[in-house]
């Protein structure tokens, strides 16, 4: 190994449900697709495991129920996991495995190391409160306790992401959906973090939006240098954005590798169907 | 058919709860300790947490002062006076140095008070967060996991909006570093009077059944931006017409004849004193 | 005569009862009242229907006694503000509890009053299916 | 000699209390203890549940004494409550040793045991009584009189009916899951403040005790659309149940040995409400599920509308505030909620001051920060 | 020393849907040495961009070997490199160019080739500087600079394409047949890059259909039949 992943994911495991003699053992024959007839447990992730490197974007593609998105909401601590380690190469949370320290620093971790950008703008952001003050919120999360100072980041943010100033003290709620989402990766980027979660960002933004969107966040990467896992079923923006890919299926990762490599040469037979049905 | 009426009104059980509340509460400088509010003979709103936190630890010998909104005279101070009474027979004062416990609602006196005296305040709204966020469930775990942006977030919004905090009563404050406590709508002149207080200050929300406290010599701060400082209703300029008092949380008042507005002190018993001393000095003088 | 049954008769029975039986006792023991008869609650618990757990539907006022006769101590309880029937549901059941030869010829008098009730009950029961609805009547 | 504080409020206070007694009394009638006992029964009924405390006679002293004004005389009860020692806590009482007065089905026309419909106001017409202005006492022993020798049947049999409950035919068929007894001590919140979330013996101990105005408009509400309840009504029983106490304190000791206290009146509803459950094979299947409602005396909208949303909040729902266990029980209680709308009329002078200030200098306008 | 050495390399591919596989190429040697040209040719089919996307790795190794004497990690297999040192190697060592633009709409031809050396560390100062000179290098016309890429001509592009894979000066250079579909003036240009190119010392790997027009510029051609290849020319 060359260099030293920024984040590392081992074995992360979410079950709904309590399992049964039948699904528990290793070799769970007996799912269909990651659900347990017998018992109804239903697996949403299995022994996932993968490393993000500083300042690489991770796409992890799948149909809905794969289990992409629960990933992403365990690793951010929106979800319990059911078993699993992750490390955050830090030096505040060297050797730490994120997923049993206390909630506490969990939200420590949620304000200061990480940034989150939801599917749906209502849940990442206050759709009655000014943009600037969502911006600010997550700054005062991380510890800022300076209006001006806040307010000039929160400045720069908005017109990185395209949102006029003087709109600045509209609240989100006014806004389109595109913009929503704009507004809500400057909340998300606010406190420089490490490691930022996107998921499905994209989805239901008109094609130009989705553009721009995109732009976006190449933009970041390359400027602030940020590791960021993006989450999508569709793959046309992994394509764009992600250098690496993982593909998911039923809770589980069945193949992995270089983005372009996993479009013209796909090994598993759903891969290839994801990528023959792909327009 | 009347039973027998207990000393403090509450049977010693519950009283025992309260202290132990209290005690927990004392512990954990701002954290709000829930505990099993009883019904009171005084309706919820209306003090009840104070006075149960009054009743459980009042003795024989206890001095009590109960004012609200400055005054010792008024309607509900006298009411919860009364109850006290007629269920302790201890002595009640007006004087705020002669109190041993003072109940009070949105005001602490404007008389220093000292590490022999426990001041009582009663509270209507116990969460600091709640305009934040309405879930109680959700709020006792911003809580525990230290995340106030909420509260700051509203101050943030304020001063988006009208360039300054705009905060009224119950200006919220952070306890020891960790807890950020409402202080009871106290008006936000009495917030310097809550850090390093000699006196333990102890606040009751009978509704909402939670005890909170801040300790002597606890720290606690008035939130507020390092660029839009925290201030104090602004009196500046005006005095108490009967006193003359200058550094004080003043009323505001028409009078009657000329229709012009007048300031008073809003702690009665302060204003008081400070008249009687000042009829001494007259008198002494005259003597001379 | 077990308590259960007993209390039972006491309480929904005819007043006199209780006042006779115990006054058999007072006049030929010492009775030394612990507890003079008080108000207090007691809550009420209770099983619900739906998911069969339990839960509390709220406290009851009852008036409470204790007495003690020949070391044995008695307790009355019941519903309501009732202190005389409290006192001698106390001296009853402290004789019961010395077995006091007196007791043994309660049981006649107890079996005989628990008749009345019952047939007392089966009269309102009576009573109350006036109110039942017929659908019987379509075949005639 | 100096000033001394003004005694304004004290001389206020005594002579409004003064003033309220003379309201009461003015018109010279005295209503007896007794004669609130006997003649309005179902409003001593609904202070005993609201207060959570069952005593008809003291509630219709508080009755009296708060001129009829039901949240007046609940706050009385509750509050005379707290003066009371608890001695005992019941036995669990079986709501199916229920000594039946009235029971009806809304789901069966008829029901093995028979629709009771015992006493009812449901099928009177609601046309005032004038008749009522001049009854006197004479006319009530002739009513009795003339009842008990004309119209009541002379009993027949010789054991006390037992009604059984329609939900039991049911549960045989599997259309109701059967769930082993549950005996998890219950929660008590007049003991320990209510945390969320909140247990389902929490829950119910604060609906039965809930205002009646307040359970029947968040139940109605369900009902209309704000919520996703909508009930057939299985069973309404209005009966008495007895308590007994061991004085052990434990449920080991021999039943027979416990002391029987005396009966009290209540009304219980079981609500049958469809339910889409998940089977084991990820087959949806429809299910009944009982929504559970009783409450002291005999009050029966309050009742089913509790079995409402004891099912509402059984399935929380986040768009519906009916299905939101804290928007539900933090707001039902009488005491709590007529006691914090009256503080706002309490001397607020002391914080509109504060506000003002605020207000001021946000007009005055700049920014405080200039300097 | 070799620079890039080849050793049986294989590859087939899979298809689920179809239930079959079928072997692309087989059996592949050959050897490049630092600085030069190797041509292959064949038809179409034949599998000469499978060898091509197999060293960038957008293939996944079959069988056999590919080293490659990389800078950064010395003597390295590209079938066994990590994915994390394939992306360095792409970033830093290797570029690739086909006739297809693959790159973000709506980014202007200066802005691509900016970001290719944003991405290896450049500041956008020294970035701006070296596109221009990459853009007036590779004789796009500077009207085209700020204008988005997918309006350009098949020769505009592919030079936009080199440009923004030698900018970054790769040591190796693969080129998916550059040339096809390209008019005569625009294969001449190319063919002027390519030499300019392999003046300044870059390595390069191409596939052309018209070797003809490479002549006397490829060190070693190739020719591939039969799922292998034989050498036609050089060596």
């Amino acid at each position: 190994m060359y260099e030293q992943p920024i984040l590392q994911v081992k074995h992360l495991n979410k079950q709904f449900g309590s399992g049964c003699r039948h699904c528990t053992n290793a070799a769970q024959a007996n799912l269909i697709k990651n659900y347990c007839p017998k018992c109804g447990t239903i697996y949403a992730c299995r022994n996932v495991s993968f490393d993000v490197y500083p300042g690489e974007i991770l796409g992890i593609v799948g149909e809905s129920g794969s289990g992409k998105s629960t990933v992403m909401h365990c690793l951010y601590f929106d979800k319990e996991v059911t078993a699993g380690e992750v490390y955050l190469h830090d030096p505040e949370f060297e050797g730490l495995n994120l997923l049993t320290i206390s909630s506490q620093k969990k939200r420590y971790v949620r304000n200061h190391k990480y940034g989150m950008v939801y599917q749906n703008p209502v849940k990442g952001l206050k759709m009655n409160f000014s943009s600037i003050g969502n911006i600010a919120e997550k700054l005062i999360a991380a510890g800022n306790r300076n209006v001006t100072a806040m307010q000039r980041i929160g400045q720069d943010l908005l017109e990185t992401v395209h949102i006029p100033l003087f709109r600045m003290k509209e609240a989100p709620g006014n806004f389109s959906g595109g913009m929503q989402q704009r507004v809500q990766i400057a909340k998300a980027l606010s406190n420089q973090p490490p490691i930022l979660f996107l998921d499905e960002v994209t989805t239901g933004l008109d094609l130009s939006v989705q553009a721009a969107v995109i732009d976006l966040i190449k933009l970041i990467q390359r400027e602030l240098q940020i590791s960021m896992i993006v989450v999508s079923h569709d793959l046309a923006v992994i394509r764009m954005l992600a250098d690496r890919t993982l593909v998911m299926l039923n809770g589980e990762v069945i193949e992995q590798g270089l983005t372009d490599q996993i479009l013209e040469d796909p090994a598993h037979s759903y891969t290839q169907q994801l990528v023959y049905s792909m327009l | 058919m009347n039973p027998n009426q207990h000393f403090a009104f509450l049977d010693e059980g519950s009283k025992k709860e309260i202290r132990r509340a209290s005690l927990k509460a004392v512990a954990i400088p701002g954290y709000q300790v829930p505990f099993a509010s009883r019904e009171m003979p005084i309706a919820r709103g209306w003090g009840t947490g104070g006075l149960q936190l009054t009743l459980s630890l009042i003795g024989k010998e206890d001095v009590l002062k109960v004012i609200d909104q400055g005054s010792d005279e008024s309607v509900n101070a006298v009411s919860i006076k009364k109850l006290v009474q007629s269920t302790t027979d201890v002595e009640l004062t007006e004087q705020t140095e002669a109190a041993t416990i003072i109940q009070s609602r949105h005001r602490i006196p404007e008389i220093p008070l000292t590490k022999e005296q426990i001041l009582v305040l009663q509270v209507p709204m116990p969460e600091p967060l709640r305009h934040y966020e309405k879930k109680e469930q959700e709020t006792k775990k911003l809580h525990a996991e230290n995340e106030y942006s909420g509260v700051w977030l509203m101050l943030f919004e304020q001063i988006m909006k009208f360039g300054k905090t705009a905060t009224q009563a119950d200006h919220p404050v952070f306890v020891n570093d960790r807890y950020v406590m409402a202080p009871s709508p106290i008006p936000r002149f009495d917030n310097p009077k809550l850090h390093d207080s000699e006196a333990l200050i102890l606040l009751g929300a009978g509704r909402e059944k939670k005890i909170y406290a801040v300790p002597p010599h606890t720290d606690v701060a008035s939130l507020a931006f390092e660029d839009y400082p925290f201030t104090v209703e602004d009196f500046s300029g005006e005095c108490c017409h009967l006193c003359g008092a200058t550094d004080v949380f003043l009323d505001e008042l028409i009078d009657e004849e000329s229709g012009q507005t007048i300031f008073q002190c809003n702690d009665t018993s302060y204003c008081i004193a400070r008249l009687n001393q000042q009829e001494r000095k007259e008198v002494e003088l005259a003597d001379v | 005569m077990k308590r259960k049954r007993r209390t039972e008769i006491l309480i929904e029975g005819d007043p006199s009862l209780a006042k006779e039986l115990s006054e058999m006792i007072l006049h030929k023991y010492r009775c030394k009242e612990l507890v003079a008869p008080r108000q207090g609650m007691t809550m009420v618990k209770m099983r619900e229907t739906a998911k069969n757990s339990l839960f509390y539907i709220g406290e009851v006022l009852i008036t409470e006694a204790k007495v003690e006769v020949m070391d044995h101590i008695g307790a009355g309880i019941v519903v309501g503000i009732k202190e005389e029937l409290a006192k001698q549901l106390a001296i009853i059941d402290a004789a019961y509890k010395a077995a006091l030869p007196e007791t043994e010829e309660w049981g006649k008098k107890l079996m005989e009053e628990e008749q009345r009730i019952k047939q007392a009950k089966i009269q309102e029961q009576e009573e109350l299916l006036k109110t039942k609805v017929l659908f019987e009547t379509m075949d005639v | 000699m100096g000033y001394v504080a003004v005694k304004g409020g004290t001389n206020a206070i005594e002579a409004s209390i003064e003033r309220i007694k003379y309201e009461r009394i003015k018109d010279m009638e005295v209503v007896s203890v007794e004669t609130i006992l006997s003649s309005m029964r179902l409003l001593v009924d609904q202070v005993m549940s609201e207060a959570s405390l069952y005593s008809p006679y003291l509630a219709a002293l508080a009755i009296k004494q708060a001129e009829g004004s039901m949240e007046e005389a609940v706050f009385l009860l509750r509050a005379h409550r707290s003066t009371l020692p608890r001695l005992y806590y019941s036995r669990t009482v079986d709501p199916y040793e229920m000594f039946v007065e009235r029971r009806i089905s809304a789901s069966f026309k008829d029901i093995p045991g028979g629709q009771l419909l015992g006493a009812t106001h449901d099928y009177t017409h609601r046309l005032l009584d004038f008749q009522l202005l001049s009854e006197t006492k004479q006319d009530l022993e002739n009513w009795l009189a003339q009842y008990s020798a004309e119209k009541l049947p002379r009993a027949t049999r010789n054991e006390i009916t037992h009604y059984p409950k329609v939900v039991e035919y049911l549960r045989a068929e599997g259309l109701f899951e059967t769930y082993e007894a549950d005996n998890t001590s219950p929660d008590d919140v007049t003991k320990y403040s209510l945390q969320f979330p909140a247990s389902r013996s929490e829950r119910l101990q604060i609906l039965t005790r809930g205002q009646t105005g307040a359970i029947t408009s968040l139940g109605y509400a369900s009902l209309r659309g704000y919520g996703q309840v909508h009930p057939t009504v299985g069973e309404v029983r209005v009966g008495r149940l007895p308590i007994y106490v061991s004085l052990e304190n434990s449920e080991m000791t021999d039943p027979e040995d416990d002391y029987y206290l005396g009966e009290i009146k209540v009304t219980e509803v079981e609500s049958f409400v469809p339910v889409t459950k998940k089977k084991n094979t990820n087959e949806h299947e429809i299910e009944f599920e009982i929504g559970y409602g009783v409450c002291y005396g005999q009050n029966e909208t309050k009742a089913i509308a509790m079995s409402i949303l004891d099912q509402c909040l059984e399935h929380p729902e986040e768009s519906f505030a009916t299905h939101d266990e804290e928007f539900v029980l933090l707001h039902v209680d009488s005491v709590e909620s007529t006691g914090f709308i009256s503080h706002l009329k309490l001397p607020h002078y002391v914080t509109f001051q504060s506000k003002l200030d605020s207000v001021r200098r946000v007009k005055q306008g700049g920014t405080e920060n200039e300097s | 020393m070799t620079f890039l050495e080849v050793r049986n390399f294989g590859k087939s591919f899979t298809s689920h849907q179809l239930g079959s596989t079928r072997q692309a190429v087989e059996n592949i040697n050959f050897d490049l040495d630092k600085g030069q040209f190797i041509g292959i040719i064949g038809k179409s089919g034949s599998g000469k961009s499978t060898i091509l996307k197999s060293i960038y790795r957008t293939y996944l190794p079959d069988e056999g070997s590919i080293y490659f004497d990389s800078k950064r990690f010395g003597f390295i297999d590209l079938f066994k490199a990590s994915e994390r040192q394939m992306i360095y190697l792409r970033k830093h060592e290797i570029g690739y160019v086909s006739q297809f633009l693959n790159v973000m709409p709506r980014t202007t031809a200066r802005h691509l080739v900016e970001q290719a050396l944003m991405e290896m560390g450049a500041v956008k100062e020294t970035a701006a500087i070296r596109a221009e000179q990459a853009l007036t290098h590779f004789d796009l016309d500077p009207q085209l600079w700020d204008t988005f890429p997918n309006t350009f001509s098949g020769g505009e592009k592919l030079r936009l394409n080199i440009a923004i894979a030698t900018v970054k000066e790769p040591r190796l250079l693969l080129l998916d047949e550059p040339t096809a579909s390209l008019d005569q003036q625009s294969k001449v240009k190319v063919r002027e890059v390519i030499e300019k190119l392999k003046a300044s010392g870059t390595t390069l790997i191409g596939i052309f259909h018209d070797i003809e027009f490479m002549e006397n510029l490829c060190d070693k051609v190739f020719d591939m039949k039969n799922k292998s290849c034989e050498l036609v020319h050089g060596g």
